[in-house]
């Protein structure tokens, strides 16, 4: 079976990145959506570090549960609703028992309180989860950007004029709260950095359309994080052109991590309900791997994207990033607002026809045997409704399932359904794959 | 026969709530458009400055579980009540719909009425800031608003001037006064016109043509004038938090076992709703009509002062608490809405530090009247202190 | 195994357990027993009444067929399962069993409902199942009865007398029943709380129909389906003619039987 | 000085006769029809009593059928009835009242002369634990009370989902496919709904003394996983006083009050 080589290099920066912001003496520490523009902070100095809500919530859950299970429960009896964002509920069930945890398996004692709020407004949860963090720790200050969003945003000069414009308030008031000097050199590197990862995922995505895909879903997610904790630095880029590398060896060696690839999944979900011991194992037995899903991708990582309304994922040329022109803060800004608005999750959250051309495209260029859905119940955004609408779009194209499931906590999830459905899905596969040949 | 009495004037208010169906038609009769909107952030002075009349879209409160083969499980009911009724062909009759971009949920409304209720040749999405108080957030708007106007211009096949838009501007304005004027009456001892019935007119004005509604409601002020109505008894009750179009759970306020009055609603169904102006006579309308807009109480979905993360509505609600001195707040919020709740966690502090006891009612689709009667009974208890033994 | 050998079908459901015994495609004796949480009891308990109701003994069987969400525990000293086949296989089979026409079955279970298309022979095209929150409709609609002081026969009953539009929450059994409580407490009559509640239950139901094509006919299974009120109040939800077989709870359990034989 | 307390809840009917102060009879029906279910259990109450609906001065009905009763002289909210009926059996120490009924549970802060000063009820998603207890108690042919007891002797059970009480009913019932046994079921069905009452109890806070009264306090599985979750000293049980009276008894020392 192959092993990647660069996944070691890749666990240790994002464990680095999160004992950065615990442990490093001084520095800046800011938390917020790891959904912002995360560049501009770089420009106050290198000693930044940076707590994104959702992979921090997620993974620290993933590594201790028991702990998760607790913050949850910490949350909700500190009166947050019990249907708002379980990632919401997670950081600040940790803020509520005051400890931290983080993915190398450290539950400290006492919450590292961060400097301020740098965080951006896609679902109407967003800055509401940091109004809380901020309220409930004495009033951290707090910049939130709204980033509207929807189909074909990143060309639409209203809206790229309004997230530059906040971005441009964002750094001077980024200046006054920590009374530090902005450096536009230091932005202008972190801001290609940025760029530059956020293409090559882009890239090392794609590859996954060759046949057999050389990485599977659950690779892929534990490969994107790093691009979510801190994509600003010459390491991160390293890493991904690394693993760009590696994947185009694999693919011109036929190489793969789950070479026995029967059935070539889609998957369009924020939960990992697919890799739940019981449901993973019909869908190995079955040979039905995950080779390609919107939220892994979609969530730092940019594409070709939409010409005109129809969307392709075929990778940006990383080539393209080097030849943009940074040399003005402005200039530096409007790329960071262009590349963000354009990604799959930002335009398909606030237009269902987006989602559903990627869904088509999606299918189409990684020659996709099946569809399985994960609406999860405790996310405002996640396309739920796009997930459901496709039930129509696919039930008579391709063998669809649709799970019931929460991103993180455990007890809104309908595991047993979950697992039924699976086998089903491998049923409705199989029987298309004799109807195919017979 | 236009409605004499106060009295009458309320209850063809009522009624026009209870069927906003049978009154947009009867607009449509008159050879007039009708343009349904889903979110109070629509500017409505474009649309009626092309002779569209604008009405809101209001849920029925019946429950139909086919919305959730189309909307998920955990949107808020508003949401499903508003798909339902796209999917019934409730509003079929309507020339257009219309949103602003605001929480995912109506967003989601909205979509359902394009992909599947036949709306997608008439439907219309305007971009809109999902955070009010920053300072980019108003050239958006203006050149939101610039896409807007032509889009109905071409609907209309209409020019739409300046003038059109200052006439809409003056007759919307008016009719802001108007209700406020209303409100105001429930800060007087004796108020003519009692808290739930002035939330039902308010209710009805957001369904009606603002001209006819602004020739009943100086009616209705005319009427009310100099009038005494019963001293307000027992505890003042104020309501704030999401949209409430249950007209039922603001009259339970004013029919429990103890006196209880209405003073105030703080929710997009009510005060939200006019509680601002739009500049008049300024030479770029579409400013002015941000400005307007951008000046409302903020919605718990678009509420985020920049660098601090205060909340703006909690100031307004401050505000009123010292203008309509309630004795209990009663906090709404929409089951399973994700903003609302995030209000009600950081308001409680506030009142608390005011003395002020206050209870949540979860709105759903249908609602457990008896229940919220004995929760609102108890806040009143409560407030009165009413001990065991005298 | 030839046609007229004798076959048993056990359906080991969540709330109560079927089984039937066949030959020659007849039902020869039928009984059903409570699950209680203790599946293997249960089905032993519910052969031994369709043995007796057969006239027969568990020797003169050629097999045991299980079905049903429990069908893979049944393996107690006494019960001897010589086959068991999916609860959506079942139900197709059995469907066709009652109703060649069939090509959809609306099976309405003590916990989870289930919509299945199949083909002429039986062969599955699609299954829809309820959500988590939609669990437990058959359990609310015995608490509502039990609410209301009534069996569940007499829940049907009362509903069909009501002519009440009163309608309850729709998310799930909690909510619904949190508002049948509140009608009641509100002074509602009883019928038209029932009638409520059966509405409750229907909603839910067509809901999940509307999310499938329904390919007719469709046949209508499982234990609740012995309510004519909730089956008329489905009619109509849906449009469609609904095939009632003559003892819908029997409709898995008869399915694997059949399957049982070629 | 005789007077009655009627609590028509959502689940079942409790009246509670008052004679200068002492309880002195009490009686308990289901709420199938709120004026009916009331009468039953005063008639029933009264009779235990040897007393007739004439010699009591006043009566309160409370719970949420209260305002049906028809023969009641006023009517307080079961709130203020928990809070009054807390202290009356508990004492002045008392200051945080968790009242899980049959359908909804409330949280009462209260000062020491019984009166409520805040509350908290339940979200739609934890409605119905206590119902939904004694429909898993039929399930598995038990009675309502014995099912506490079983909760209490089994060991180490599986986690359930604590988000409601379908959820947890739904995960319960596919553990059977895994040969669990009903205790171990039984008791991981208690935790679960002891986490979620806890939780409502955290939100609304706990001062103490800390009781537990209505229908579920009968119940020694919820009641003691509630203590060790909560982690306050709860004041223990009365021996001669049922809990699931004390929002009765508070309506009763109401209409004391006001026939006074």
């Amino acid at each position: 079976m192959y092993q990647l080589k660069v996944w070691g290099a890749f666990k240790d920066y994002q464990k680095n990145r999160y004992r950065d912001y615990l442990f490093a003496p001084g520095g800046l520490r800011v938390t917020g959506s790891t959904w912002s523009v995360l560049s501009p902070l770089k420009g106050l100095g290198e000693d930044v570090y940076i707590l994104g809500g959702e992979p921090h919530s997620a993974s620290a859950a993933g590594t201790l549960p028991e702990e998760g299970r607790l913050d949850l429960a910490a949350a909700e009896s500190a009166g947050l609703g019990f249907h708002s964002c379980s990632y919401l509920k997670l950081f600040v069930g940790e803020i509520v028992r005051d400890r931290i945890a983080i993915t190398d398996g450290t539950n400290k004692e006492g919450y590292v309180r961060p400097d301020l709020v740098w965080t951006t407004h896609l679902c109407t949860q967003h800055s509401k989860w940091y109004q809380e963090v901020s309220r409930r720790l004495g009033g951290v200050p707090m910049y939130a950007i709204d980033m509207i969003g929807g189909g074909n945003a990143e060309k639409d000069a209203k809206i790229v004029k309004y997230v530059s414009d906040q971005l441009d308030e964002g750094i001077r008031w980024l200046e006054r709260v920590t009374g530090r000097e902005f450096s536009d050199e230091r932005f202008a590197r972190a801001a290609r950095n940025e760029i530059k990862v956020l293409v090559l995922w882009g890239n090392i995505c794609a590859l996954n359309m060759h046949a057999p895909a050389p990485l599977d879903e659950r690779r892929l997610i534990a490969l994107f994080p790093p691009a979510m904790v801190d994509r600003t630095t010459d390491e991160c880029v390293r890493l991904y052109e690394s693993l760009l590398a590696e994947v185009k060896q694999m693919v011109a060696a036929n190489e793969s991590v789950v070479p026995e690839q029967r059935f070539r999944v889609v998957y369009f979900g924020l939960a990992h309900t697919y890799g739940h011991p019981e449901t993973s194992r019909i869908l190995r037995d079955a040979g039905a791997e995950i080779v390609a899903s919107i939220y892994t991708f979609g969530t730092t990582g940019n594409f070709k994207g939409f010409t005109g309304k129809t969307w392709s994922w075929q990778p940006i040329d990383p080539a393209w990033v080097d030849g943009l022109d940074l040399s003005t803060r402005r200039k530096t800004i409007e790329a960071l607002a262009k590349i963000v608005l354009g990604w799959p999750t930002w335009q398909g959250v606030r237009s269902y026809w987006a989602i559903e051309e990627m869904a088509k495209a999606m299918v189409a260029e990684y020659k996709a045997d099946g569809l399985l859905l994960a609406p999860t119940r405790s996310c405002e955004t996640d396309f739920r409704n796009g997930y459901i609408a496709m039930q129509r779009i696919f039930r008579d194209s391709i063998p669809t399932a649709e799970y019931d499931t929460d991103q993180v906590d455990v007890r809104k999830m309908d595991l047993p359904g979950s697992k039924r459905k699976t086998e089903l899905f491998v049923q409705l596969m199989e029987a298309r794959q004799r109807r195919g040949q017979g | 026969m236009p409605p004499k009495t106060a009295r009458a004037i309320i209850e063809y208010f009522r009624g026009v709530t209870e069927d906003p169906h049978a009154y947009a038609r009867s607009l449509q009769q008159k050879g007039q458009r009708v343009a349904g909107y889903m979110c109070t952030h629509v500017p409505e002075e474009v649309l009626y400055a092309a002779g569209i009349v604008p009405v809101r879209i209001i849920t029925a409160h019946t429950p139909q579980a086919i919305s959730r083969s189309y909307i998920h499980e955990t949107y808020c009911s508003f949401s499903h009540d508003c798909a339902y009724q796209g999917l019934e062909h409730k509003y079929d009759y309507l020339d257009l719909v219309v949103t602003a971009s605001s929480c995912i949920h109506m967003s989601e409304a909205f979509n359902v009425w394009v992909r599947f209720a036949g709306f997608q040749t008439k439907s219309y999405l305007i971009p809109y800031p999902h955070i009010m108080q920053t300072k980019p957030a108003r050239g958006f708007m203006v050149e939101s608003f610039a896409e807007f106007k032509q889009f109905i211009e071409s609907f209309a096949g209409r020019a739409i001037t300046d003038a059109d838009l200052e006439a809409a501007i003056g007759v919307y304005n008016r009719n802001r006064r108007l209700l406020k004027q209303l409100w105001d009456l429930l800060k007087l001892e004796r108020p003519p016109i009692s808290g739930p019935d002035l939330a039902t007119v308010t209710l009805a004005a957001q369904v009606m043509d603002k001209a006819e509604c602004n020739r009943l409601l100086e009616q209705l002020v005319h009427k009310l004038a100099g009038k005494q109505g019963r001293a307000p008894a027992g505890v003042r009750v104020m309501a704030t938090g999401g949209a409430c179009d249950h007209t039922g759970v603001l009259d339970l306020i004013e029919r429990l076992s103890y006196p209880a009055t209405l003073v105030f609603v703080d929710s997009c169904t009510a005060a939200r709703y006019f509680w601002f102006e739009v500049p008049e006579g300024r030479p770029d309308k579409l400013d002015a009509i941000a400005e307007g807009y951008l000046s409302r109480i903020p919605c718990p979905a678009k509420d985020v002062v920049p660098g601090t993360g205060e909340k703006e509505r909690f100031r307004f609600v401050q505000q009123f608490i010292e203008e309509y001195r309630p004795d209990a707040v009663v906090c709404l919020y929409q089951r399973f809405c994700s903003p609302q709740p995030m209000d009600v966690v950081a308001l409680k502090p506030i009142l608390e530090k005011l003395g002020i006891p206050s209870t949540d009612l979860e709105l759903d689709t249908t609602i457990p009247l008896a229940q919220f009667g004995t929760q609102l009974e108890a806040l009143l208890e409560i407030t009165q202190r009413m001990a065991p033994g005298g | 195994m030839d046609r007229s050998q004798i076959v048993a079908g056990i359906d080991s459901g969540h709330v109560d357990t079927k089984a039937v015994v066949m030959s020659g495609g007849k039902v020869l004796g039928y009984a059903s027993a409570p699950t209680r949480l203790d599946p293997a009891t249960a089905a032993g308990t519910a052969l031994n009444g369709a043995l007796a109701d057969a006239g027969m003994s568990q020797s003169e069987l050629a097999g045991i067929v299980s079905t049903g969400i429990f069908r893979d525990v049944l393996e107690s000293p006494a019960l001897h399962v010589t086959a068991t086949v999916s609860e959506h296989m079942a139900d197709a089979r059995g469907a066709l069993f009652s109703n060649q026409k069939a090509r959809t079955v609306v099976d309405l279970g003590g916990n989870v409902h289930k919509i299945i298309r199949f083909d002429g022979a039986g062969n599955l095209v699609d299954v829809a199942q309820n959500d988590k929150c939609a669990d437990g409709l058959g359990i609310f609609l015995s608490t509502a009865a039990h609410s209301l002081g009534l069996s569940e026969p007499e829940l049907s009953e009362l509903a069909l007398g009501s002519t009440g539009s009163h309608a309850i929450a729709i998310q799930c059994s909690l909510s619904a029943q949190t508002d049948a409580t509140d009608l009641v407490c509100q002074g509602i009559a009883a019928a038209d709380v029932a009638r409520a509640a059966l509405g409750y239950v229907v909603e839910r139901v067509a809901s999940l129909c509307r999310s499938m094509p329904l390919a007719e006919e469709v046949v209508v299974a499982g234990g609740l389906a012995q309510s004519a009120a909730l089956v008329g109040q489905l009619r109509t939800a849906l449009g469609v003619h609904l095939s009632l077989p003559e003892r819908p709870q029997y409709v898995g359990a008869i399915g694997a039987a059949v399957r049982g034989q070629p | 000085m005789i007077s009655a307390g009627i609590d028509v809840g959502a689940v079942s009917t409790k009246a509670v006769i008052l004679v200068d102060g002492e309880p002195r009879a009490s009686a308990q029906t289901p709420t199938l029809g709120p004026e009916a279910s009331a009468a039953a259990a005063f008639d029933t109450a009264l009779a235990r009593a040897g007393l007739r609906r004439e010699d009591v001065r006043c009566v309160v009905a409370t719970g949420r059928g209260r305002a049906r009763v028809s023969f009641a002289t006023r009517t307080v909210t079961e709130i203020a009835g928990a809070a009054a009926g807390a202290v009356r059996i508990w004492g002045p120490s008392v200051r945080t009242v968790l009242d899980a009924g049959g359908e909804s549970c409330r949280v009462i802060h209260c000062t020491e002369r019984g009166r409520a000063t805040s509350f908290l009820w339940n979200d739609k998603c934890a409605a119905g634990i206590g119902r939904s207890l004694e429909t898993l108690a039929g399930m598995i042919n038990v009675d309502v009370t014995g099912i506490g007891e079983l909760a209490l002797r089994a060991g180490e059970s599986p986690r359930l989902s604590d988000f409601c009480a379908v959820y947890a009913l739904s995960e319960l019932l596919d553990l059977v496919r895994s040969k669990v046994p009903a205790e171990q079921l039984v008791a991981a069905y208690h935790d679960a709904m002891a986490r979620r009452i806890s939780t409502l109890v955290g939100r609304a806070g706990v001062t103490k003394s800390f009781v537990i009264v209505g229908g579920l306090a009968r119940n020694a599985g919820i009641v003691n996983r509630v203590d060790a979750l909560l982690k306050v000293d709860r004041l223990a049980a009365k021996p001669d006083w049922d809990p699931v009276f004390t929002v009765a008894l508070g309506a009763a020392v109401f209409a004391e009050g006001f026939s006074r």
